[in-house]
């Protein structure tokens, strides 16, 4: 029996044991689970030691080609003070790395998310609504541009929802759900799609191997 | 009748269950198959701006998922590679998913041996490294100094694909084959928005929606959607090839369709079984 | 006063993240802090290897409910480490194959379980118990045609209207998601970069 | 508005406008086949880039290969590149700023050299201000002194109204039921880090379960998929349950590290659900796939959720398997409505601000946009506003 063999059988045995639970909790999905989870935490463990911290970090301090870079020191102290919230006392030690993470995404955020998410889209909405000339283009795009300022409406929160307001803003979550539909219908295709890879797994590489061609 | 069909309403979900298995398990056992129709679109308009790009252009392909996500990418990479070394465009691949390394390897060294292109001179597979958006933007400085050498540790500044590449702005187009985070809208906005290069892509189904906005306002170029996508793309790269090698995406479309109606079938006898309770409720009132 | 250090961290943090992308000059200094933003992030990972080892030796050592299983999870995560430094990471060797052949299938095994989930969650929640109801329904039937060949056997502007609904009302839907949302990231961000959120830093002093 | 003091530095920059120096040079490429050959100082870098562009005569054989050559100190011409003749762009880096530095373009025919361009010359420079992103930055020094105006108005006492947001009133409700019912609350922050957005204001709306459980006397479970997230739910827990005078409740085994993988993670918190039964289930945070797995698992053991995530595509099937959802922006006012601190209601007043202010662009732009088909000047509006709005 080859390695290969091996691979396949403890990859089929292993997703049955996880889709049984689908009928109910038992024996066989507990010891998947618990074993995934295992595993999984020491993949990413090495990963981080392996991908991360060597590379980035140890032979960034200490390279290959000699020479010890100091200034490497003060994301190695971090990385430590993060790891002291083991040790009760100096706990309070880990805010200063924590700090500098939450600082940095926040800082990356806002940018990001201005430029992409606000600015890109509001520019994307600016549009003459005849584009595309047609008395049916006109219907799209009233029914875009409204879409998008009263969706906003929806989310004010400092102003009542009533009157005009709180019509625009009945519109606007209409046209949510009409959206969240739409991306509902969308992704069903998808998750069969993943249902698809594992059934071929399970019958076209695992069922030959007991000698079962479909 | 009225109570069964209101029974029916409030089925155990461990019926449908079954019906969903059954429902992909059958076609593909069958091998079922269903043409499919090639629509103008995200995914036409990713072809066509890969067919527009002169021989020997650079472009970077990023496998931004992994083993889960690989029945609706993996074709996706595959049917891109065909598309790009049959076209002579040299390929600068990485990773922003540790997964993606061996996924990408897969493609690109099973259609490069078949087209007889060179590891290290037509491609080149950088390797993972974490850091998403980050790692993009020092990208966007300096490549060399995020991947001095490609995934198996070979340097890259010596091999002739990577001649003339040193930063994101050297290359064509960057192609995003993204599961999730991070992945296309990490490569927008880190790459695409702030050094100006053409952004493209393949996602699964469901992130498409969520990335419709960027195709309209231009900072995509082209985006396959799902397994679809991927059938569309096989599809077209099968076009005018003669003897095409058998396509992934579509054998799977199939059970797909199927599936499809399972699901819909119940959507319509829920509510027959809703509306049939609603009516009977509001006749004792 | 023993969170004005941190504060002052993500002030500075922050501050260059923001700077490093309107100032070309600040770029150097900006690439620099991400690189050790990403170094102490990673090595945050040990602090969690802990507590999974504490949960579950805690486990087996008072006999908690299913500790029979918490050898399982301690064996798995003690193989992986244990496979990965002695072996490598390399393609092909014992850390890739356990990867690719046990922890790989069951990521791909959990991802296709949302194929039955979806489905009865699309049987028990799509019922047309008001209009908005209905409208969210309606659009998501078409949608589903359209993404499938039947679709446009069935009727051939199946997808033609599937991909209009994809094109406006949903996009205006993402859209409206997306600025607010935007507005509420970029305030909680300022909050935390000018210290008025603190509470993540935990103690409210 | 000590704070918008922090913001002025940034709305300086923006008025300080940098003058372009760094000698461009500009050729007729004479009888050679490239017809122009420009170097400048490449734009918006921190220096040390110099861009070269050329264009190339149509009517004559393009050459095998083309090098790229710098002149160094001793006047002495080196090959620095192979350029690809059709690029016509290319930038040479790691320079030293303020050097004046030559180049030239040497075609090759057949393996032979012919001869070189015309020479150009420039010289590299920092550049202190994005010239593509000015626009950003107004825009983004407006809504920060809109918001920190706000916080401050919150701050000093201004009565701040806030809207009713249906999932958070059922806060109260849910940790009630898991009180009666003698079962625990279930609280997953999403699989991102902390330096999510969305993870963090998960945290602070955390804070606030905590502090009902805590007066409930109900237990609370913690899962989280990042070890710093679980060390920040634990000390935020902690206090909460201290600020009730209930330390003593506060369990920090049930706020625990399960595993980094998506699906992993997904796996371990199902279990979770299957064997503690919790009566009440709040996913907050950022979600991927794993989304409804764990929302219709949720569903089958009979617990009230309550959910919320800015992912849009992750929304719809936590609408189809939750009782209730919180879209969107309604998630960052989580916090603020269920702590009513006058800060964060500040906070939320300002946002509505910045958003009336894209409203009116996008309103204003679309009129122009479509009145300046007919009539010019409207149309100059347009494009003013599509300007401040695209970022480079």
């Amino acid at each position: 029996m080859s390695w290969e063999v091996i691979g396949i059988w403890l990859g089929a045995l292993l997703s049955l044991c996880l889709y049984s639970f689908l009928y109910k909790d038992n024996p066989f999905y507990k010891f998947a689970e618990h074993l995934f989870v295992g595993m999984s935490a020491g993949y990413w463990v090495i990963y981080a030691i392996m991908n991360v911290l060597v590379p980035n970090w140890w032979q960034k301090l200490v390279p290959l080609e000699g020479g010890f870079q100091p200034i490497w020191l003060v994301p190695g102290v971090l990385s430590l003070f993060m790891l002291f919230r083991l040790i009760p006392k100096l706990a309070g030690l880990s805010r200063l790395s924590l700090a500098l993470i939450v600082g940095t995404g926040a800082g990356i955020s806002i940018t990001a998310m201005l430029q992409t998410r606000a600015l890109a889209q509001v520019n994307g909405t600016i549009i003459a609504l005849g584009q595309g000339g047609g008395w049916f283009d006109w219907v799209s795009n009233i029914i875009m541009v409204t879409g998008v300022v009263c969706g906003l409406v929806y989310f004010f929160f400092s102003k009542s929802h009533t009157g005009v307001f709180g019509g625009a803003a009945n519109v606007g979550i209409t046209l949510l759900m009409v959206a969240f539909g739409a991306s509902f219908g969308y992704t069903v295709m998808a998750r069969i799609s993943l249902l698809i890879g594992q059934t071929q797994f399970l019958l076209f590489e695992w069922l030959p191997t007991m000698g079962i061609h479909l | 009748m009225a109570t069964f069909i209101e029974k029916l309403g409030n089925l155990d979900r461990r019926v449908i269950f079954v019906l969903m298995a059954l429902a992909v398990i059958i076609p593909l056992a069958l091998r079922m198959n269903l043409p499919i129709p090639i629509d103008k679109g995200p995914s036409k308009n990713l072809f066509d701006a890969i067919d527009a790009l002169p021989e020997g252009s650079r472009v970077l392909i990023s496998f931004d998922y992994d083993p889960s996500t690989m029945p609706e990418l993996q074709p996706m990479a595959v049917a891109l590679s065909q598309h790009l070394m049959t076209r002579d465009i040299r390929i600068v691949s990485l990773a922003l998913w540790p997964m993606g390394v061996s996924l990408g390897n897969e493609a690109l060294s099973a259609v490069g041996d078949s087209l007889g292109k060179e590891e290290y001179v037509d491609w080149v597979n950088l390797g993972y490294k974490i850091g998403g958006g980050v790692l993009i933007v020092r990208m966007g400085s300096d490549i060399q100094s995020v991947f001095p050498t490609d995934y198996g540790g070979n340097p890259v500044d010596e091999m002739p694909v990577m001649q003339g590449v040193n930063k994101l702005g050297d290359l064509d187009m960057i192609i995003s084959l993204s599961a999730g985070d991070p992945g296309i809208e990490t490569w927008i906005m880190m790459a695409g928005d702030r050094y100006n290069i053409a952004v493209g892509g393949g996602c699964t189904a469901v992130s498409a929606p969520q990335l419709y906005p960027y195709l309209s306002t231009g900072q995509l170029i082209g985006l396959l959607g799902g397994l679809k996508g991927a059938g569309d793309y096989e599809t077209m790269v099968r076009i005018g090839v003669e003897n095409p090698p058998p396509g992934i995406a579509i054998a799977g479309m199939a059970a797909q369709s199927v599936a499809h109606l399972v699901i819909m079938l119940f959507i319509i006898i829920g509510n027959i079984a809703y509306l049939s309770e609603k009516k009977r409720k509001g006749g004792a009132k | 006063m023993r969170l004005v250090i941190p504060l002052m961290i993500t002030f500075v943090a922050g501050m260059i993240m923001i700077l490093q992308f309107f100032v070309p000059a600040t770029q150097p200094m900006g690439d620099n802090l991400q690189e050790w933003y990403m170094i102490v992030s990673s090595a945050a990972i040990f602090l969690g290897a802990a507590n999974l080892i504490t949960v579950h030796v805690h486990k087996i050592r008072f006999k908690a409910r299913n500790w029979k299983y918490s050898p399982i999870t301690l064996i798995g995560f003690a193989v992986m480490i244990i496979t990965g430094l002695v072996f490598g990471i390399e393609a092909d060797l014992p850390f890739d194959y356990l990867f690719q052949q046990m922890v790989a299938p069951m990521a791909a095994t959990m991802f296709s379980l949302l194929a039955f989930f979806v489905a009865s969650a699309a049987f028990r929640a799509f019922r047309a118990s008001n209009w908005r109801a209905s409208l969210l329904l309606v659009s998501a039937f078409v949608v589903m045609l359209g993404r499938v060949p039947i679709g446009s056997m069935i009727w051939n502007k199946i997808p033609i209207i599937s991909e209009w609904i994809m094109q406006y009302p949903n996009m205006a839907g993402q859209r409206a998601v997306m600025i607010g949302a935007a507005m509420g990231m970029i305030a909680t961000s300022l909050r935390m970069i000018f210290g008025i959120e603190r509470s993540y830093l935990g103690g409210a002093d | 508005m000590k704070r918008a003091l922090f913001v002025l530095p940034l709305l300086a920059l923006t008025g300080v406008l940098f003058a372009q120096s760094g000698g461009i040079t500009s050729m007729d490429g004479g009888d050679c086949f490239i017809e122009s050959l420009t170097a400048e100082d490449a734009p918006n870098d921190a220096g040390g880039g110099v861009d070269i562009t050329w264009t190339v005569a149509l009517d004559t054989a393009l050459p095998d290969s083309m090098v790229l050559e710098r002149k160094d100190d001793s006047g002495i011409w080196a090959a620095i590149s192979t350029l690809n003749p059709i690029n016509g762009r290319k930038t040479d880096n790691e320079l030293e700023n303020g050097m004046e530095y030559s180049y030239r373009i040497v075609p090759f025919y057949a393996g032979t050299a012919q001869d070189p361009s015309i020479e150009v010359s420039a010289s590299s420079s920092t550049q202190w201000i994005h010239s593509g992103r000015i626009g950003m930055l107004i825009t983004l020094v407006v809504i920060s002194l809109v918001i920190f105006y706000y916080i401050d108005q919150g701050k000093r006492g201004k009565e701040l109204y806030i809207r009713r947001i249906a999932g958070l009133t059922a806060v109260e409700d849910a940790v009630g039921r898991a009180t009666e019912m003698g079962r625990p609350v279930l609280y997953i922050p999403g699989i991102m880090d902390m330096d999510n957005i969305q993870t963090i204001a998960s945290m602070v709306i955390l804070g606030r379960v905590a502090i009902k459980t805590a007066e409930y006397g109900s237990s609370l479970l913690v899962p989280t998929c990042r070890s710093v997230v679980m060390s920040v739910a634990q000390e935020i827990v902690k206090e909460s349950y201290l600020q009730v005078g209930r330390p003593d409740a506060y369990k920090r085994e049930s706020i625990n590290y399960i595993t980094d993988d998506q699906f992993g993670y997904a796996a371990g918190v199902d279990g979770i659900m299957v064997r503690e039964k919790p009566a009440a289930i709040f996913m907050l945070g950022t979600f991927y796939a794993e989304s409804l797995i764990l929302a219709e698992t949720g569903r089958s053991v009979g617990a009230i959720q309550i959910a919320g995530t800015a992912m849009p595509s992750q929304i719809p099937f936590f609408i189809a398997a939750c009782d209730y959802t919180l879209i969107g922006e309604e998630l960052f006012a989580a916090s603020a409505y269920l702590s009513r601190e006058p800060k964060l209601l500040g906070s939320l007043r300002g946002q509505d601000i910045a958003k009336l202010f894209f409203m009116i662009v996008i309103v204003l732009g679309v009129l122009t946009a479509t009145l300046g088909e007919a009539w010019e000047p409207a149309s100059k509006v347009a494009v003013f506003l599509k300007t401040i709005t695209s970022v480079e």
